[in-house]
Formats: C-alpha cells, structure tokens, sequence
C-alpha cells in the first residue's frame, strides 16, 4: 500500500525549535507547496515564524524550489543555509 | 578512486593519501585541503563546535561536487570527509584532496570543492564560546561570493 | 614555522604538518601540494628522472619565496621541500604546505609559491626514457605565464 | 690577503659540457661582465655557444643581469631556465 504521508525532518535551529528531529504529515489538500507547508508548521511552531524567510527546503534529499508540490511519501528537509566545511 | 565519507572518527592524512595515489603513476600533483578548529574567533576563546549533518543527503552532495570537479578538470582521483559531532580547537573538521596529471587542474579543483562544500552541502555547526550559550553559525556571504565566481 | 629544506631522501607528510600546525590553533586551514613523478610523459615510459640543484643559492630562493608569500597572505606555518638525486615513477619529488586561519590565503599562497619555485628556484630536471638517451628537460612557457600572473 | 680570481659554477647540462662543476678564474680585465665572461667561455668550450643565448648568470647566488661587472672574489653561476618544482 502507498504511503499517504510525507516525512518531515528538521535539522539544525529549525530542529531545536520544533523540539522534534522529525514527523510524518498526512498532506492535508493534494498539491501543498513546501512553502504552504511551511506556512502550516508556522502555525505549529510560532517560534519559526520570525526566520522563516531564511529555512530552505529539501525534497528526496534535493534542495527543491519552495513554490515545487509535495506528493505522498516525499522525504521533505527544512533547515537553515548550510554552514559546514 | 573517488570517494566521500561523514563521520566521527579522525582521519589521517597519509593513509588517505596512499589510499588515493598508491599504483597510480599518472597522477603527477596531490592537492589537500585540511580545515581544523580555530580556537578562537571574534576575539573570544572558542571552547568547541558541533558539526549535525543530513545523512544521505550530505554523502550525495558531497559525491554530486565530486562529479562536477570531474566534468571540469582531468582527475585522477578525489576524497571528501567531512567529520560531525563535538570537535575542539586544533581538531580536523574537512579533507579534500585531488589527484591529477598536473598542478593548476589539482589546485583549482580542490579550492573548487572547498567553495562548494561550504555553500551546497548540509552541514551545520553549532559553537559554543566562553562564558556564553552556544550559537548556530550564520552563514557567510563571502562563502556564496567563492562559491559564485566558478559559475562564470 | 616557516622552514625550506632540500634533500636526497623522502618526506613524510603526516611528519611535516604535524611540525608546522602543532600546538598553533590560530591555523583553521591547511594546504599541501606534493608533486610526484609520472611514469609517461609524451607517450614514451619515463624511466626515472634525476634533480640537480645549486646548493646555497637554492635555499635562499625558496627561503626568499616565502618571505614573499608572507607579504602577500596572513600565514601561521609554510614549507617547501624539494627532493634532489635519481627518482623513480611515483617517488614523492616536492612539498609545499601553507597554514592560515582561512582557506583562501592557504590555497593562493600554495599555488604561488609552487608556480615561482617553478620559475625562480635553481633545480634541474634530467630525464630518462624507455630506449633513448637522457636528456634535460626544457623550460616551458607555461611556467612563466603562470609565474607572471601573479605579478598583476 | 683578498682573491683576485672569481670562482665559476657550471650546473645541468652547462655542466656536462664543461666537464667539470666549476673552476677559479683570474678576471683578464677589471670590470669584466658576465655577458664578456661567457663569450670568453665559450671560446674555452665551443660546445656552449650554439645555447650561449639561453644561459642565466647568477652572481654571489642571485641571478643577475649579463651586464653586470665582476668583481675579485664573486662566486658565479651559469646555468640553464630551471625546470625544478
């Protein structure tokens, strides 16, 4: 049976903030952009609010445009600019 | 013999090196870059830095910069390792080395993976200095101006 | 930690950075270059090759190329070894190692001090290949070119 | 007692067709050149004067232009372009 969520992960800041490494979300309309699931985890975690203008976002371990459609079973990244090396 | 690696452990640069160039008389020029822990930044003493990764994406960024030095420059060999966890002053963080015919192709390939690594792969460090709570690093705009200028 | 060395035997890496970047935590970057001998070069099997050098004056040019690379970049530590006598394909033939807080100065300054040591230092190199008489390299061009870029 | 000749080198293939890695000299004119020194070297070894044009002269271990004069006492070196590195 295909999966009918998609699986969040939260690295860095974003992650200390959510309290969670990681979740899985039943897409709530077909289509959600990263960006309207953004907006939608805003209202989960008000403390992202202020920096999300600088989360960027990563589908199947991609960095993706955040105006691309999730589809179920989609591994969706958000985290800060990268800052290794 | 191109390979990537993230983990804890220590790496030592000669076994590296051997691993890389050992039976490979083609290869004329060794570039490594090695990044340690500085002890001190902004004039405050640095007490360690924690480096989180995206495991599995991390490996396939670092392996997809590796295929971009090869489509630009003659390689004959490449390694990325790039250390996570704690770290304190004077430890290794990151090695590249490259292997080519000749030393402009080693030299620029290596500073080229350098500059993309900062900028592409999903690493973070957290520092922790004296006498204050620990901060996520900002990212650095010179890191996007290096890594820009190989776009041209 | 600056230090220049010609000699007859090899070098060992590890050796060598251990001695420039020990105990010094102000250094975050490190470069190395090492250059080997290849075992083709325009078709024919190089069989080896042989490094002549004029002793004392070879010293003091690589001493005065880091002298001058001190004035060009912020380094904590640099060295160049060069290896003079008969080398065989995969020998170890010269090192150049740079340490600075950050990775620009490290890699510029290793690229400058090989492309002059190229052009400035007095060594010579003697060739043997596969079936014919040995003979001495030539200056290239390319080598000056690259020497004269940095004098922008 | 301060030396009235000048001490040549000879390195890479000036050398080989020298013979020999060096040799003392007594300067045959006051204020003689390098440029002067090679044209009287290459009548002591014709093999020279077919590549004279390429030489480099260093003097007391610092290359040096062909014009300059010599003195009494200067260590001087002719050699090929290096190919070090």
């Amino acid at each position: 049976m295909p999966r009918d969520d998609i699986h969040i992960l939260y690295f860095a800041w974003v992650r200390e903030i959510t309290g969670v490494d990681g979740e899985r979300l039943v897409l709530p309309v077909s289509g959600l952009t990263g960006a309207a699931l953004l907006t939608h985890l805003t209202e989960k975690y008000p403390g992202l609010k202020a920096r999300a203008d600088r989360l960027l976002i990563a589908i199947n371990q991609t960095q993706s445009d955040p105006e691309t459609p999730l589809k179920p079973g989609d591994e969706v990244a958000l985290f800060p600019p990268v800052t290794g090396g | 013999m191109f390979e990537v690696r993230v983990q804890q452990a220590d790496f030592d640069i000669n076994a590296e090196l051997a691993s890389l160039s050992r039976d490979n008389p083609a290869i004329g020029a060794i570039v490594t870059f090695t990044g340690k822990v500085r002890s001190s930044d902004k004039d405050r003493p640095l007490i360690a830095m924690t480096l989180e990764h995206y495991p599995g994406m991390a490996e396939s960024q670092m392996a997809a910069l590796i295929e971009e030095a090869r489509q630009r420059w003659p390689l004959e060999a490449a390694r990325i390792i790039h250390r996570t966890g704690r770290l304190t002053p004077e430890a290794q963080i990151v090695f590249v080395a490259t292997c080519s015919a000749h030393r402009h192709a080693a030299f620029e390939a290596a500073e080229f993976l350098m500059d993309w690594l900062k900028t592409k792969a999903p690493f973070w460090k957290k520092e922790e200095y004296e006498g204050a709570e620990a901060q996520w690093v900002e990212a650095r705009d010179a890191d996007d101006l290096a890594t820009a200028r190989w776009d041209a």
